[in-house]
């Protein structure tokens, strides 16, 4: 059971490995694996690796962090007053749909050309994800549960929430919220095609270079950053749900 | 005899121009040539699709392709259809200190005195022609001050934007941005023309796969005739070509009069001959080596064939 | 108000798919202060609802119930569901703490209240487990700790015991009986036990028909401690049981 | 409660007719809805519009669909037994944060510049969400309830799935889909940049020429295509779920 | 094998936090084939784990269980859970079909043997709702007649009669030694109710202590129909009494 994870990261890099090497894939697009320590060293030796790591973890932590607030507190809000959600469900329609680029001019608008730009627009990327978790989360706690809330006197609403409603909903919270985590390092890309310096940037450039192994090693260092997030996640979340184990 | 058909790979600008019109007047056609579009966003998505065997005529930027054929990607630039494409504007914040007879480099160097921190110009990311071409005018040509001025990178889109909104003090935008942008907010000024900014600086190119060539070299002289002719035509009768560029181009999303104004501006540098953007590829390699932005020169060697641009000119 | 919980002409209907059903008819009562009244009826006629109704979690569809207000810290009521309803995700310690945490309470008075209350249901050893690592009858127990650890004027108690065996249900029967003397609460008791109606109550009332309705009322007049063999017992027993079985047979329904 | 959404609609409306016009943002930006009539009616009689909506419909739906489809029936597996989770756990840790924008290539070369390749982004844009989605809902079913299949002979993992994981998971699934709902039209807009034609190509299209309103125009078309195909969904969604209300 | 059901040496340990709390201890038991046989004991002793062992959803951690092959269509065993544990989105008549779906028939013949086996216990009224619109009992019943549905050689039943008003649980009752005698069926059935043990069973084992064993074992040699008040009933049950009243002295329990 241990050895699973790695051994099947281990067929999906000898998979990989075979691709190219077998001319499925042009390795121009695709390079294998192996030459990938070379690119990496490159990039870290420049101190460009370094930095761009440490510009995007500040936009993704920011970014998810406030697209995850706020995805819960409005999904929140409208799993548990009906009015609020018939008053916003049409205004959320033609919200939902808007592509994190179509914020792009907004978020320059409102931010300029800065960080806080780019936390914008990945906070957007997960915002929906997590609300619409969030709220179909909290509106389908079981009644009974509520019930026993309520016949304790819990009957207002923040009462309510913090005795029943968030801890019966945290199952399926945290599934949005894990998925937050990974669309996250999907939207730092986007989000910082516009002069705000990270990974997303530095990838840009190298892909219009067509520096194919340049690109994988930022993509494999995203995916090693998610799988840390990721791993430190599922533990806790272990532990937040051991009522159910 | 069945016509021929040519996919063609285009990035939606001005300087495609040529390409669309020489169509567009049934050049083409009257060559037993069939064209099918398929429009791009950027040069590097271009050359995936070349080696994917999805186009046969890529019609973008030169320097992907440099890149590309030292990845294995035959292919080879026939024709160009502009040169000095992109230029420098300025947003009103910085256009004041632009006064007449006030050299580019004093006037940053007065922006930062007047705001305490460099102009911000928005280009495309290290290793793109705008942002090599930028870099050039400022460090080489004007001899700005590192310090009076940074550049950001971004998008293309994102850089029209910021530049409007005045998030940034300037950048390199292209036909027909330029037109739009100095129509929308007059306050925006164009401090450097694309021949300013690196002498004949390469534009977007023609180039067809080694395959198309092969099996239809006749059909590839039609396209570069056609090109050379529409060159010709945008400088007789520029009306005429602003109707099929708008059709071609904005399909309703520009009026016709900001394509035609754009086609003549002095931003617009229409030219078919490969040959003169030949040295200036290599010189702009030198320059982004220089300033690291590229790790070494791709060679050139059998990327141009001029030969087609000759015997249309010939005949 | 006469009682501490006056009921004036309650009545209450199911609404399914467009089409309703009424449970609960024109039901007059008023329950006095101290006193232990328990309600048996039929599965279904609507004796869960009743409780439901005085706690507010089911709105009436015409009538009033008026509730005294609270006498004391406690609430006015508490309600031990027929089903244990424990929070999963809180210990078995934490859910009986549930109702302590309504109350101005420092954090470990409120510990030693829940604790003090498991014990009485003889659960204290189990106080950090999860509901699910419980059985049947240790849930329903850790439910009436719950309602207990509040002290509540009346106490809804629905089925409670249903769940235990005869040893268990007659500990904690006489425990309820101690805990009400010492405090003067109020009960309202449903149970299916004929002989744990009669054993517990002063009065009784059944409950029958459908809509449901108050088909019998019996006192017992016995003091407490009682015994459980004794013939005042064995007669208002068989009067209940009449009251239902003649309700049944006029009713014709299937059981 | 039935004019609820109309009229948070209108406040929305009329907030976003003030913006502008009290120049709180350049209407070159943000252009008011009442000169968004005019710009329809362009693209409308040109026949640009009907064939944009025509084209991303395609790719909507098929994308859509096989990205759901992948997503549950994964999600299911990984949900369902524990060896494959493990076995798949790190490799989906590599695969999850790699954005849109990076499949593109791998989309050109599979499939060429054709709307297969498209849909094969926007598969991709919706398959995680749906993925955590299912992989939540089905591993949090209630013990319980698995354990009446089990006591009636259903033991089987196919057996179980159809009596109770299913039928159980429905509605943490049905949030995983709804969310997809919506983000596949993000996708839409990422899968079309690259030469396949729609909404997509055209809004990037007049972003470029800086044409705010036929952009403003079309992310409307998307909201309203949306919205129509939320609310079908809800109303389904209440069909399957009536056994909660 | 000697019975349809042989159990050897049977022992159960939950782990807790690395905790480990022996629940069942080298438990020795044949069920004979059609016999009634009635497990009584206090609340927690593990009855409701011998019946989830039996039927395969726990896994003992040490000795053996033999159960001998279905004879019929049928499966070897159904259980009657303690909660009725319906499945929320089925229909009631869609759940007691849920058995009937792992065997081959007809959907009408599903359907009529659903519905056959949801009148048994008095609920045909009720086939198309929804569990969460049913009361306690009535979910009880249902759980009931979904392992009546599918006629299995065994049923075990855990307390199926306890959430049930004494009328209806009469009636239930009698309608269980009905459909024995009529189909010969061996039943397992736990309860803690005692008189209910003596008036149903052929044998009545005794499970006390912690861990759990057999400290009694109680024949009723009376043919059915019985009479409720039988003497030969009250003995049984006095003496079923006093091994669970001496256990629970001996052992020093709370209660
Ligand atoms: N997951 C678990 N972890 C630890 N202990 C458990 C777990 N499940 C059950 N137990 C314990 O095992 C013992 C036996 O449980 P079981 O449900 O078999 O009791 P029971 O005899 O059916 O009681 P009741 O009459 O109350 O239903 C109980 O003391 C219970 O606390
Ligand atoms: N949501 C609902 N919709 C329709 N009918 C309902 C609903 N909830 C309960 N009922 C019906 O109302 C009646 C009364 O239910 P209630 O739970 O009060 O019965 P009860 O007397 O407590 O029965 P038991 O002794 O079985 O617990 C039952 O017949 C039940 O089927
Ligand atoms: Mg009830
Ligand atoms: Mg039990």
């Amino acid at each position: 059971m241990r050895l699973l994870p790695p051994l099947g990261l281990l067929i999906f890099l000898a998979v990989w490995e075979a691709v190219p090497r077998l001319g499925l894939v042009n390795p121009a697009f695709l390079p294998p694996p192996s030459v990938l320590p070379a690119a990496f060293l490159r990039e870290f030796t420049s101190g460009e690796w370094l930095a761009a790591i440490w510009n995007s973890l500040g936009h993704y932590t920011l970014g998810l962090a406030t697209g995850t607030l706020l995805g819960i507190a409005l999904g929140i809000v409208t799993g548990m007053y009906r009015p609020m959600e018939r008053l916003t469900s049409w205004v959320v329609r033609v919200l939902r749909p808007v592509p994190g680029l179509a914020w792009v001019p907004f978020a320059i608008i409102w931010f300029g050309v800065a960080p806080s730009a780019a936390v914008f627009i990945i906070a957007i990327g997960v915002f929906w994800i997590v609300y619409f978790a969030a709220h179909g989360a909290i509106s389908s706690v079981d009644r009974d549960l509520i019930e026993v809330a309520d016949a304790f006197g819990f009957r207002s609403g923040p009462e309510r929430l913090i005795k029943v409603l968030l801890p019966a909903a945290t199952p399926g919270l945290l599934v949005g919220v894990r998925t937050a985590i990974g669309q996250a390092w999907m939207a730092v890309v986007a989000a910082e095609i516009f002069g705000v310096a990270g990974l997303g940037q530095r990838m840009m450039q190298a892909s219009s270079l067509l520096a194919t192994d340049i690109v994988v090693v930022y993509m494999l260092t995203m995916a090693g950053l998610y799988g840390l997030l990721d791993t430190v996640f599922v533990a806790l979340q272990g532990r937040l749900l051991q009522w159910k184990a | 005899q069945a016509p021929v058909t040519a996919r063609i790979g285009v990035i939606p600008i001005l300087a495609a121009a040529p390409v669309f019109i020489a169509d567009r007047e049934g050049w083409l056609k009257d060559s037993g040539l069939a064209t099918r579009y398929t429009t791009f966003e950027s040069g590097p998505n271009m050359i995936q699709a070349l080696a994917s065997g999805t186009i046969d005529v890529y019609v973008a930027g030169v320097a992907p392709l440099a890149v590309a054929r030292t990845r294995g990607i035959d292919i080879k630039v026939v024709a160009s259809t502009a040169v000095e494409e992109m230029t420098v504007v300025v947003t009103p914040k910085l256009a004041r200190f632009f006064e007449p007879g006030v050299a580019p480099a004093e006037a940053f160097k007065r922006y930062r005195a007047a705001t305490g921190s460099p102009a911000r110009l928005a280009t495309q990311p290290a290793g793109s022609v705008p942002n090599a071409t930028l870099q050039h005018w400022l460090w080489e040509v004007t001899k700005t001050d590192r310090a009076d001025a940074a550049i950001i990178a971004m998008g293309i889109d994102a850089t029209q934007q910021a530049i409007l909104v005045g998030a940034v003090e300037g950048g390199t935008v292209r036909e027909p941005a330029v037109t739009i942008v100095t129509q929308r907010d007059p306050g925006i000024k164009v401090v450097a023309l694309g021949g300013v900014m690196f002498p004949d600086q390469p534009g977007t190119v023609i180039a067809v796969t080694a395959a198309f060539l092969r099996d239809h070299s006749d059909k590839v002289q039609a396209i570069v005739n056609g090109a050379v002719r529409a060159v010709r035509l945008i400088g007789t009768d520029p009306a005429r070509a602003a109707v099929h560029v708008e059709q071609a181009l904005g399909k309703g999303i520009v009026d016709g009069a900001t394509i035609g104004k754009a086609l003549v501006s002095p931003s617009s540098k229409f030219t078919a001959d490969p040959r003169r953007i030949i040295e200036a590829t290599a010189a702009l390699q030198r320059y982004q080596v220089k300033i690291g932005a590229l790790d070494r020169e791709a060679p050139l060697d059998g990327l141009f064939d001029t030969s087609f641009f000759l015997r249309a000119t010939a005949s | 108000m006469e009682g501490v919980i006056d009921i004036r002409g309650l009545s209450l209907t199911f609404e399914r798919d467009g089409q309703k059903t009424r449970v609960l008819d024109n039901l007059d009562l008023t329950v006095r202060r101290g006193e232990f009244l328990a309600i048996v009826g039929p599965s279904g006629v609507g004796k869960s609802t009743l409780l439901r109704v005085l706690i507010g979690l089911a709105k009436p569809s015409g009538g009033t119930v008026a509730v005294a207000p609270a006498s004391s810290d406690g609430p006015a009521l508490a309600l031990v569901f027929q089903d244990a309803r424990l929070l999963p995700w809180r210990r078995v310690i934490d859910n009986v703490g549930l109702g302590l945490e309504k109350l101005r309470l420092t954090r470990a008075e409120r510990h030693r209240r829940a604790l003090a209350s498991l014990a009485l249901v003889g659960l204290a050893d189990l106080a950090t487990r999860f509901p699910h690592q419980l059985s049947g009858g240790q849930r329903q127990r850790v439910a009436l700790a719950r309602a207990l650890a509040v002290e509540p004027d009346v106490l809804l108690m629905d089925e409670p015991f249903s769940a235990l065996d005869a040893i268990t249900r007659e500990a904690l029967q006489d425990e309820l009986t101690r805990i009400r003397q010492a405090t003067g609460k109020t009960v309202l008791f449903v149970t299916h036990d004929i002989d744990e109606a009669t054993y517990l109550a002063d009065r009784i009332i059944v409950l029958s028909g459908s809509p449901g309705r108050i088909t019998g009322l019996h006192s017992v007049e016995l003091q407490h401690p009682r015994h459980r063999a004794h013939a005042d017992l064995r007669a208002a027993g068989l009067a209940v049981r009449g009251a239902l079985e003649g309700e049944l047979v006029s009713d014709g329904a299937a059981i």
